[in-house]
C-alpha cells in the first residue's frame, strides 16, 4: 500500500502526451537560462533559477494544476551544473515532462547529468574558451588598443550563445527521441537512474565539499598532522563524507536547512579561529 | 567625482549581474578597464591597466561554487585606482586584490542569506505560482545589483585609503572562515538530494561514487561512466528477472 | 542432500535465543582480550587469544554440548586484527552467538570485519597515538625528567582502555540491534558477507605478504630487473598471490598447515642464500 | 651484578608479554628506561638513554605481524649498556640494534615453533573443552616470558662484548632470511582461510579484492567498502530473484 | 524468431564430437603457427595467419562443408595476440571446436584471451627474454668473438620452441578438461565471454589507439594545449575511443574497412602536414 | 659489386620475414652483422658492428603493430655501410638510422596495402577454400621477401649517399605521417571486432574497460582479471535466475 501511494506520487495524474514544445518555446527557455544563477544560494544552489527557465515548457505541459504543482515541487529541489550546458540537461528534462515520464526517473536524469556536465563546462569554459579568448584580448588592450574588449566579447559570445540555444535544441530533440522507449519501462529506467545519480552524488561529496583538518599535533620531536598522517592514509575525504551524512542525518531529524547553513558558518568561522580547520 | 562614483558604481552593478547571470563576460577586467577609462576619462590607462588585471585573474576559476577574490570589484578598484592616483597599472593590482578578497568573503555571506528566500519559493511551487518564482529571481538580480553598486561606490568616492582602512577591520581569519564555510556548503545541497534520493537499495552505489574519487581521484565524468556501464548491465542483464513475477516487485520498493 | 547434510553443518542444532550476556560477562571478554596474542603464531595468528577471549560468552550461550563444538571450532580458525579494536568485533560476534545465526554468516562477519579494522587500527594508534604519546613522553624523560613514562603511561592508556572497554559494549549493543533482521535471511546475508569477506582477503593477500624477488639477469650491457621490469609491468604482487595460491592448493592435497610453514621458513632462508629474493 | 641482571630479566619478560598482551606499552624504552635507571642505580641516566632509544624506535611499527627490530630487547641493552659502561647514551643506540635484529629473528623463530600447538587447540575445540585454550594461551604467555628472560639475562650478565661476539655468530644471511620467511608467513594464515570460505561462486571477489589492491594500490578499508557496495546491490536489487523458487536456492548451494 | 535464426547461425549443424586431434595434429599447428603474420595487414591484424595455422584442426573437425564455411568465416574476423603465446589460444579453440561449441562462444573467448596474452606476451618476449639473450650475445659479437650470434640463437629459440609447442599441447588439453562442462550451458557462458570479450575490447581501445592532438592555442600570454589542458583532464584517450566509434559508426553505414583503412591514411598524414595531430 | 649486394639482399629478403614469420630472430643486427661480415669478407668488422647496432634497437619492441625503425634494414645497411667505406662501426649507425626509419614508413604502407587482400580471403572462406587461405599467406610471405630484397639491394649496389639522397626526397613529415596513421589503424580492427560483439546489453562493459584504462591506467590483464571477476559472478549467482522459466531466455536474446 505504501508502494501504491508512492507511486501515485512519482506519477502524472494527466498522462496525455499531445502538447508538442515549439521552437519559439524552446528559445524562450533559452534566453531566461541565462538568469540561472539569478537567486543562487547555498541551500539550493541554481534551483530556483532552473524552475524559472523550466517555466514556459512547464506550463504548457501541465494542464492540471494538480501536476504542475508536483513538477514545479520537483524542479525547486537542489541543482547546480555549468550555466552554458545547462540548455542540454533543459532540452531533455524539457522532452521528459512531455511524455510524462514518472517524476523519480525525471529527477534521477536531473541528477545523474548535472554532475558530469558541470565538470566538462568547468574545463571547456573556464579553463579554455575564457583563457583563450581573454589572453587574446588582453594582450591587445595592454598594448593600448581598444580592439582588445571587442574581439575579446564577440570570441567568447559566439560560443557561449551558439551553444546555449543550439543545446536546448538538440537536448530536446535527443530526449524526445529517445524518451519513448524509455517510459515503457518506468521502473527499469527509474532504477538505472538511481544508479546512476547516486554514484554521481557520492563523488560529487568527494569532489566538492572542501573540507580539511589543518590539526597538527606536535609532541616532543614527534608531530602528527591529523589529515595527511592519519585521514588521508586511511581514508581521505572522510571529513567532507562525515560532514554530508551529518548534514543529511539532521536533516531526516527535522532540522531545516536554514538552520544547517548557520550552523556551516558558525564552523567554518569558528574553526578557522581555533585554528582546526 | 560623484558622477563618477555613480557611474562606476553603476557599471559594477551591471557587471555583477553578468558574473553569474548572463555571463557575456562584460564583466572581466579586460572590458572594465575601457568602461572605467571612459568614465573616467583616460581610455588608454584604463585599457592597459584592465590587460594587465585580466592577466592576474586569469585561471582563478569559479568551480562549483569556490568563490576566487571577486573579479569584478577587483577590476573595478584596480583600473579606478590607477587613473584617479595616476600609478603604475602593475602597482593598481596590489590595492585591488584585498577589496576582491573581502568581495568575495560577502558573496559567501549574500549565497547564505538567500538560503531562507528558497522556501519562499517552495511555497510558490505549491501554490503553482510560477510569477512568484520569477520574482524571487528578478529579487535575487536586484540584490545583487545593488549590493555591487555599494562596494564599488565607496571606495571611488572616499578614496582607496579610506576603503582599505574600513576593509582591513574585518578581521582576516573571519574572511578567511567564511571562506572555508562557503567550501563546505555543498554539503547541504548534497544532503537534500540524499533525503530524496537515497534508499537502502541504493546506498551501495553512494559508496560506490564517494570510493571512487576519495581514493582512485577519478573525474566525475568517469563515475558517471562507471555508473552508467552498472546500469545498462542491470538493465539490460537482469532484465528478464524482474520482468517475472509482477507481485516481486512490489518487494523491491517497499524495500526492507 | 550434500546441501542439508552443509546446512545442518552450519546450523546451530538448538535455535533458542533466550540468553543474554550481562555488562559483567562483557567485561570478562574485555579484560581477557589483553591476552589476545598469548599464542600468536603463523598458522592462526590470534586466533587462540580470540577464542580465550570468547570463552565466557560461547560458554554461556551454547548450553548443548554439540553447538559448542561446532562454535569452538569455527573461533579456533584463521584470525587477526587490531588487538584494540578487536572488541569491538566480539561485541558483534557475541551478539550473533547469542541470536544463533547461522555459522556461515558468523565467518564472513569476521573476516569481513577484521581486515578493515587491523588497517584502521594500524593508523590510528601504531601511527597516531604511539608516536604523540611516546613524542611527548621521550621529550620529557630526554629532560631527565620522570615524569616522561609517567605521563605517557596515562595518555597512552586512558585511551586504550576506554576504546577496548567502550567497543566491546557498543559492538555487542550494535550487534543486538541489527542481528535480528539479518536472521531471517541467512542465505542471502550470508552470500553478502561472502562477497565482503572474499574480496578483504584478496586485499589482504595483495597487501600483506611481503614476496619480491630481487633476481636481476645481466647480460652483456642489457640488466632485466625481474621483479621491477617485468612482474611489476604486468601483475604487481604476482608471487604474493602465487605463493597464496600454492598453499591453498597444498593445503588442499592434504598438506599440513605445520608442513606449509617448515618450507615457507626454508624457501625465505635458501632464498636469501641465493640471492634471489 | 647476579641481582641485577636478573632484575633486569625479569623487567624483560614482563615488558615482553606486554609487547604482544595487555599492550598497556609499558615495553616502550622510554619506560625501560627508567626501570633499568632505578635496578642499575642511575634514573637521571636510565631516563635520558630511553628517551633516546623512544625516538629511535617510534614509527617503528608492528604491522600484520612484520616485525621491526625488537623494541623490548633494544630498550633494555641499551639502557643497560649505557650505563654500565657509563657510556654517552647516542652509543648505546649502536650496541642495541643488532641485539634487537637478533631477537626480531628470534620471534619469527617462536612464531614459527608456535604454529603446531594450534593442533592441540583444535582438539581442545572438538572436545568442547575451554580449559585446555585457556592453557595453550598461559603457556604461550609463559614461553614469552622465558624466551625474554634469557635473552636479555645474558648480554647484561656476561657483558655485551661477549654476547655481541655470540649474536655475531648467527650469520646475517640466515638472520634476514628469517625475517623474509616472517613477511611471507600470512599466505598460510590466508590459504586457510581461502580453504574453509572459498567457493566457485564467490572466486571473482577474491580476484576484484586482489586487483584492486595489486594494480591501484587501494587501502582495504577501501576495498571493504566496495565490497560492501556490491553486497548490498546483490542484496537488495537482486532480492526479488533469490527469493522466488525455493527450489532453485539448492542450486545455488550446490554448485557446480 | 530472429533470435531462432539467429541460434541456428552460431550452432554448428553436425555436432558430433567423435573427432579428437592427435598429436601431429597439434604440431602441425605449431610449424604453421610460424606464419601466424605472414600476410598481416591493419584491416585483420593476425586473422589469416590464424586461420592458416587452425587449418589442420578444423578441416579435420568439420566434416559437412556448411560447419566448416561458418568455422572459417568466424577465424577470419579481426585477430592480434603476441606471436610466440598465441598456440595457447589455439590449443584451447581447437579443443572448444573439436567439443562443437557456439560459435558466438568460441569468439568470445578468442577475444577474451588475445588481449591478456598479448599484454604478458610483450613484456616476456619483447621486453625480458629479448634484452637478455640479445645482450649476452651482442656483449660477445662486440668482442669480435663468433659465439655471439650462435649463443643469442640458441638461448632465445630454446624457450621460444619449447612455449610454442608445449603451449599448444598444454591449451588443448585445458580446453578439453574445461570445455564439456562449459557447453551445457550455452548462453551463460557465451554471456560470461562477452563480459570479459568486451571489457578487454574497451581496454584495447584506451591502450593501443595512438593519437593525441599537439593542437595548442597560443591567445596573448595565455597559452593551451588542446590534448594536456582539456581532454587529459576531462577524458583522456577521448580521441582513441572517438575514433574507434566513428569506424564502427561507418562500418555500421556500410563503408567498407578498406575505405577507412584510407581515410585514416589520409587522416594521419594530412594532420602531420596540418600539425594538429 | 653485383654479388655481394644481390647475397646481401636475398639475406634481407630473409629475414624480412622472420621479423615477422618464424621469429627465430636471425634478424636481429648481431646475427646480420655476422653474415654481412662473411659476404663481404670481414667477420671481425661485421661482428662489432653487428653487437652495437644490436645495443642501438635492444628495447625498441613492435608492440601491438606499432613498428619501431626497421631493425633488419638497419642492421644490414649498418653492417655493409661500415665493412664497404671501412668506417668506425659507431658512425654507421648514424647511416643506418634514416633508412631504417623510412623502411618502418614502407611497412606501415604495406600493412595497408594488404587490407584489401583479407575480401579475397573472405571469399575463400565463404567457399570453405583452405588451400586459397594458404595461398594468401604464401603471397604475403613473398611480397614481404621481394620488398626487403630491393630495399636492401639498392643502396649496397649504388652506394649509401647515392641511395640516402633517393631517401632524403620523401618528406620527413610524410613519413611521419604514414607512421602516425600506423597508429590508428587498430581502430580499425576494434571497430571490426564491435561490429560483431557489440550488444547493448553488453555496451556497459565497453565503457568498464575503457575507463579502466584511460582513467586509472591499469594493463590489459588486470581489466580482463576484473571482467572475469564480474563474469564469474554473473555466471554463478545470477545462476539460479536465468534457468527459471525457459520463455525468459528469449527476451535476453531478442533484446530491446
Ligand atoms: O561547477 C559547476 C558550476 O558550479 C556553480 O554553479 C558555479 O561555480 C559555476 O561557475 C560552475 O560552473
Ligand atoms: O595489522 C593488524 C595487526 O597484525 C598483528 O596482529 C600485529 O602485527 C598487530 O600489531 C597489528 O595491529
Ligand atoms: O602486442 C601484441 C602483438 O601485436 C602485433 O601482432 C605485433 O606488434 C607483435 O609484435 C605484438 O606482440
Amino acid at each position: 500500500m505504501a508502494s501504491n501511494n508512492k507511486e501515485k506520487d512519482t506519477k502524472y495524474s494527466d498522462q496525455s502526451t499531445d502538447v508538442s514544445l515549439s521552437k519559439s518555446d524552446l528559445n524562450r527557455m533559452a534566453w531566461r537560462s541565462l538568469f540561472l544563477q539569478a537567486s543562487f544560494n547555498y541551500e539550493r544552489m541554481q534551483a530556483a533559477g532552473w524552475l524559472f527557465s523550466m517555466a514556459p515548457a512547464l506550463e504548457k505541459i501541465h494542464k492540471k494544476k494538480e501536476d504542475l504543482v508536483k513538477s514545479l515541487k520537483m524542479h525547486m529541489e537542489f541543482f547546480n551544473t555549468h550555466p552554458f550546458l545547462v540548455t542540454f540537461i533543459m532540452g531533455i528534462i524539457a522532452a521528459m515532462e512531455e511524455k510524462k515520464n514518472d517524476i523519480e526517473t525525471i529527477r534521477g536524469i536531473k541528477v545523474a547529468t548535472m554532475g558530469p556536465l558541470g565538470g566538462i563546462g568547468d574545463a571547456l569554459f573556464w579553463l579554455t574558451l575564457l583563457p583563450i579568448s581573454a589572453g587574446i584580448g588582453a594582450s591587445l588592450a595592454i598594448e593600448g588598443s581598444i580592439a582588445g574588449p571587442i574581439v575579446f566579447l564577440i570570441m567568447f559570445n559566439i560560443v557561449h550563445f551558439v551553444l546555449r540555444f543550439g543545446l536546448m535544441h538538440y537536448g530536446y530533440k535527443t530526449g524526445v527521441k529517445s524518451i519513448a522507449k524509455l517510459k515503457e519501462n518506468t521502473k527499469k529506467v527509474s532504477k538505472a537512474a538511481s544508479i546512476v545519480g547516486l554514484s554521481v552524488v557520492g563523488a560529487l561529496i568527494a569532489s566538492y565539499i572542501n573540507l580539511k583538518t589543518t590539526l597538527v599535533i606536535n609532541a616532543g620531536e614527534a608531530s602528527v598532522a591529523l589529515q595527511t598522517d592519519v585521514l588521508d592514509k586511511t581514508m581521505p575525504k572522510m571529513l567532507p563524507l562525515g560532514y554530508a551524512l551529518l548534514m543529511y542525518w539532521l536533516l531526516k531529524k527535522g532540522w531545516s536547512p536554514l538552520k544547517l547553513i548557520g550552523i556551516t558558518v558558525i564552523i567554518g568561522v569558528g574553526g578557522k579561529y581555533l585554528g582546526i580547520l | 567625482m560623484l558622477t563618477e562614483a555613480l557611474l562606476i558604481a553603476l557599471w559594477a552593478g551591471i557587471a555583477g549581474i553578468d558574473l553569474f547571470n548572463g555571463l557575456t563576460h562584460i564583466h572581466r577586467p579586460v572590458v572594465t578597464g575601457l568602461v572605467v577609462g571612459i568614465i573616467l576619462g583616460d581610455v588608454q590607462k584604463g585599457l592597459v591597466t584592465g590587460g594587465m588585471l585580466e592577466l592576474v585573474w586569469m585561471g582563478m576559476a569559479p568551480l562549483a561554487g569556490a568563490q576566487p577574490p571577486n573579479v569584478v570589484i577587483g577590476g573595478i578598484i584596480g583600473a579606478a585606482f590607477a587613473i584617479l592616483t595616476n600609478q603604475d597599472p602593475s602597482v593598481a593590482v596590489g590595492v585591488a586584490v584585498p577589496f576582491a578578497v573581502a568581495a568575495q568573503a560577502g558573496i559567501t555571506l549574500l549565497f547564505t542569506a538567500f538560503s531562507p528566500v528558497m522556501h519562499k519559493a517552495d511555497e510558490f511551487a505549491e501554490e503553482g505560482n510560477l510569477k512568484g518564482i520569477a520574482k524571487i529571481n528578478y529579487f535575487g538580480i536586484s540584490i545583487l545589483f545593488v549590493s555591487y553598486f555599494i562596494v564599488a561606490f565607496l571606495p571611488v568616492y572616499f578614496g582607496a585609503d579610506a576603503a582599505e582602512a574600513m576593509v582591513g577591520m574585518l578581521p582576516q581569519t573571519f574572511i578567511d572562515g567564511l571562506s572555508l564555510a562557503g567550501g563546505m556548503m555543498p554539503a547541504i545541497g548534497f544532503a537534500l538530494l540524499l533525503k530524496i534520493m537515497l534508499k537502502k537499495e541504493y546506498a551501495g552505489f553512494l559508496i560506490l561514487g564517494f570510493v571512487l574519487v576519495a581514493y582512485l581521484e577519478l573525474p566525475i565524468l568517469a563515475v558517471a561512466l562507471l555508473g552508467t556501464s552498472i546500469a545498462l548491465y542491470d538493465y539490460f542483464i537482469n532484465k528478464s528477472n524482474d520482468q517475472t513475477p509482477p507481485g516481486n516487485k512490489e518487494v523491491i520498493t517497499d524495500g526492507i
